[in-house]
């Protein structure tokens, strides 16, 4: 009894969620395209030329090299020791799966502005001084515990028998991994690897807490929207939030498309 | 006497305060196709495990070829396995998994290839090489994971519940094709099942196990026919189970002794092989064992019974029949063209060769 | 063969993984004690007076009520809507798992800073007032996707089994909502409900961006940031922590004895 | 004639381009146990979903005791359904679930309790009433599926592989109980399964489906002994199909013709109700009625054969022989106590009665 007629108000009612949900950046994105220098209606676009301001903008390309260096390389710390993690953890039987849930999760619910003001203590305490790297062990404090629940989700009952099969026909422990478990895992990996470099990508408060001279793209924007919000800073946002995006679906479409072939 | 291919030692496996298998002495010859059956939570597994080299045992030996594995790595053992979920490598083609095993001996490539072209050509699959394995059915996926395990001549090959995934009709057809393999190669099978029909129709010898503990061992025919415990007679397909008495014991041939045993069925006349020293006893009959209709030459009329409801199974009745006198129900089995229905009167005969005495 | 001195290493790494995610908010926790004004070592505590400092401050407890309103009222909302969106889509076959996982993860991928510029942007162009209404607004456009998320990953065959057999029995569309489709999710409601609760009790940059007069405690604690690090700031940041880490929990105890019950 | 308690018309199902069931017409009797068998996406269950009104047909009619129900919502039809995975209210007590029929339909709390009793009473689970669904094994829980289906007195319950989930044993347990409750309440029972064990253990009338199309409809005994199809023949058990043509037609008894059919193991007499006009067809025959030995009167015989292996099933034998003049490969059953083995040389013989002549 699927008529089409019942449906139409449950695919208004979500049609609508997701106006809601996504009318911000829409906006966002829309008033980047804004011809004069404030972003209120009406609208007299569209133009490129805050896009072409931010590009000949050594600040913000400086700021936007160091955004990918930290994303990428405290990626692949968090993915590599998540997995390292998810591979150790994976080796017992828990005495309960709650105790397990717990131990993936509660690291995720920790607020970013406790540990931006944690680090700041710590790196004080050992007078580590601000910057890229410190940004970076930043990123890895929040991204691990993701690659990690990621990973281990993936060691299933099944990714430990084939693991044992391995072992029966005369594999050591090191062809386990790395022909087996690794290999197995790859999308996982993947999958781990490019989450967090969307989430370090657009993150803001440790970036800026942590930071001092070197600085990641959210700081940028941050002190330019000191000055208001203007149609250049529409258009950092706007790149910002196309380049996350369009991580997510290229992630999505590579991890997809593994698991097919 | 030749050395067994598998011996456990008196093998204890607790997890915790649970005992797995309690002090199981168990000797598996060269060449056999052994069976270990029994129900979920009865050992089996566990036992399987143990000698392929996943469990440590809590106490006791465990011997390949007369060599204590005990604590050896599975890696190192003279043992593969069949496992259950197949436990395929999704990440490599059909004939890098069946070459695995080669390659971890340190086989070279061109011996390699040909063993695993020898294997595939085995299980019928050569022509899937280079396919993945998400591309397989379930049942040449199974027979993936035989070749697989095959192709590095183990001594003794363990398969852990290998068609439980397939349905019936394929399940039919890969026990044939694993019974006709196994005589092929000539390696001893250990295979775990809990369904008794694949136990029989593959098993040159059959374990039955309970609880931790070996219940029965011997040749399906043997098992099926003259069970040695009442959970075997039980567990091996439908039975009926009936309470009596031993009033008489005499000397029989070949040095059984004859025994009369008082049922609610009347007296019925038994031979057994090592009597009990206790008197009361039970005797099981099967469906198929007993007979309607005028008795024929020596066997014994049971009485009269009404028939309480009858189904039709293809080949034959299964029906459910009372005897009032002695307030006793039993399961009948009678023959594809015997039309019974709910209500008929039948007279119940038995031969008595038919029924076997059980105390314990 | 799970010998114990096998998983030693396995167990120290995984022990030391997780000293590192949470060493700075251990940090911060323990330098809450210190006895002195400054948050380096050594440590000359235990002390509660900057504890009892934060509890004699107006300004912080008019922001600890502003996020507890805005937290409690934004997740309701979030769940409610939430569960309607999860409610109606699952009344449709989509056509491939990857597009509905799409629709499900992409909000969620989407920055805070993004929405907050978003966000701004669009009150401004509709001339809303900052408020902690505006905040609210803002949490539960973040908060609702999850909600969504949550609710929906529940929603699975057997949810819809046991619909159809309510009908079958003769319920009504409303009676089979009332009576079994939000008692049969309720768990799942109530998790969304916490979840949300404490994601809305610790975010901080779009309370920021969409506020003026009325703040909540985490804006409140960017403001005492400007002087520097304090005890005082670790006090409160270590508070904060202590709310949703205990919500958390609380939430795990409940939802996962509901279960069993 | 009194009216059928189920009528289907021209029923045909679409989903997109896939056709799920065509043009079915079948009616159902009051009070009639039927099974629908067939494999899974035969159709037997969509159709079973068009009568409870989870799905409405691309085209045709559904009539209940005469009403056309083809577009009434589930929640108003006189049928109710015991689903697979049972689908019970788990945040409701066992009582809770029994009388939520009756709640929808507004009867007296008084009733509901005397009701909601007398229901739990019939599937033997009144001590449970006031406990939750998680605390009740497979079988409980599909027993209370049952008694909520049926405390609301549908005029026909459906019941979509209400065994799936159970183990064989209790399976067959199950199946007996169902068949004694549907006797007890006279309701009809529309009941599907892939299971034909079951469906010929408890229906008094099987329609076979396959392919959206019904193959064959009748009692178990007449779908097992004379299949109307080859796939309905191939489906209920093991069957032998060998490929022959009609070399001669002559009137029998009864209206029936005598076929005499040239097959690769001889010239085989066989008598047909509706002989075919083609000369190319197909004679099925059971393992069971497969003879070896000395043929009995009236029997033909159908040459010597080699047992290629032989299989041993408890109430049973099965073994494949192998016929090597014409290259026939046969199934074939022996009797328990038969102990033939691999190698042995058979002579084969059949009564010809027990041949069916398939044309489709």
């Amino acid at each position: 009894m699927r008529y089409m007629a019942r449906n139409l108000p449950a695919i208004f009612y979500v049609a609508l969620i997701y106006g809601f949900i996504f009318l911000p950046v829409a906006v966002l994105v829309l008033f980047s395209f804004q011809e004069t220098r404030l972003p209120i209606p009406p609208f007299n676009g569209p133009s490129f030329k805050w896009y072409e301001a931010i590009f000949s903008d050594a600040r913000m390309m400086d700021a936007l090299g160091n955004s990918v260096i930290v994303a990428v390389i405290s990626s692949a710390f968090s993915a590599a020791l998540g997995f390292l993690a998810a591979y150790s953890l994976a080796r017992f039987r828990l005495p309960t799966p709650r105790l397990l849930q717990g131990i993936l999760t509660a690291p995720l619910t920790v607020s970013y502005l406790i540990i931006a003001m944690g680090l700041l203590i710590t790196f004080n305490a050992i007078n580590m001084p601000k910057s890229l790297l410190t940004i970076g062990i930043g990123h890895v404090v929040i991204n691990m515990p993701l690659c990690f629940a990621i990973l281990y989700s993936q060691m299933g009952e099944h990714q430990a028998n084939v693991e044992r099969a391995a072992r029966d026909l005369g594999a050591r422990e090191w062809q386990v991994l790395v022909l087996i478990s690794i290999p197995m895992l790859w999308p996982a990996l993947f999958a781990s690897f490019f989450l967090s470099v969307t989430f370090s990508w657009d993150e803001f408060i440790i970036a800026f807490m942590v930071s001092r001279f070197d600085v990641t793209l959210p700081v940028e924007i941050w002190s330019m929207l000191r000055t208001g919000l203007n149609p250049k800073t529409n258009a950092v946002g706007s790149l910002v939030f196309l380049v996350s995006f369009a991580t997510v679906i290229v992630l999505d479409f590579i991890v997809f498309r593994k698991r097919r072939s | 006497m030749t050395t067994p291919t598998v011996e456990f030692r008196n093998i204890t496996m607790k997890f915790g305060d649970k005992v797995a298998v309690q002090d199981i002495n168990l000797s598996i010859k060269s060449g056999a196709f052994v069976v270990l059956l029994g129900p979920s939570g009865g050992g089996k597994t566990t036992l399987l495990n143990i000698l392929g080299g996943f469990l440590e045992p809590t106490a006791g030996q465990v011997l390949v070829n007369g060599h204590d594995v005990t604590h050896t790595p599975s890696s190192k053992r003279p043992t593969t396995t069949v496992f259950q979920d197949y436990a395929l490598f999704p990440h490599m083609s059909i004939a890098g998994n069946v070459a695995f095993g080669l390659k971890m001996r340190g086989v070279p490539k061109s011996r390699q290839n040909q063993l695993v072209e020898q294997a595939l050509d085995m299980v019928g699959l050569t022509h899937t090489a280079s396919r993945r394995i998400h591309e397989l059915s379930g049942g040449q996926r199974q027979r993936i994971a035989l070749a697989r395990a095959l192709v590095v001549e183990p001594s003794v090959l363990l398969l852990d519940e290998p068609l439980g995934a397939l349905d019936m009709k394929l399940r039919r057809q890969m026990q044939e094709e694993l019974k006709s393999i196994q005589k092929r190669v000539g390696t001893t099978f250990i295979h775990v099942t809990h369904d008794q029909e694949e136990a029989m129709a593959i098993a040159d010898e059959i374990v039955v196990m309970n609880d931790g503990f070996i219940e029965d061992i011997g040749a399906p025919e043997r098992i099926y026919l003259e069970p040695a415990s009442l959970f075997t007679a039980n567990f091996m397909g439908e039975n009926n189970i009936i309470e009596g008495r031993i009033i008489d014991r005499k000397e029989g041939d070949s040095g059984t002794q004859c025994l009369t045993v008082n049922t609610p069925l009347g007296q019925i006349p038994v031979n057994c092989v090592t009597p009990p020293e206790v008197s009361e006893i039970v005797l099981s009959i099967r469906p198929e064992h007993l007979h309607t209709g005028e008795p024929e030459n020596g066997h014994v009329t049971l009485g009269v019974a009404t028939v309480m409801d009858s189904g039709f199974f293809g080949t034959h009745h299964q029906c459910t029949v009372h005897l009032g006198e002695t307030d006793t129900t039993l399961k009948v089995r009678l023959s594809q063209k015997d039309m019974v229905s709910a209500g008929d009167v039948v007279k119940l005969s038995a031969d008595p060769g038919d029924f076997v005495a059980l105390f314990r």
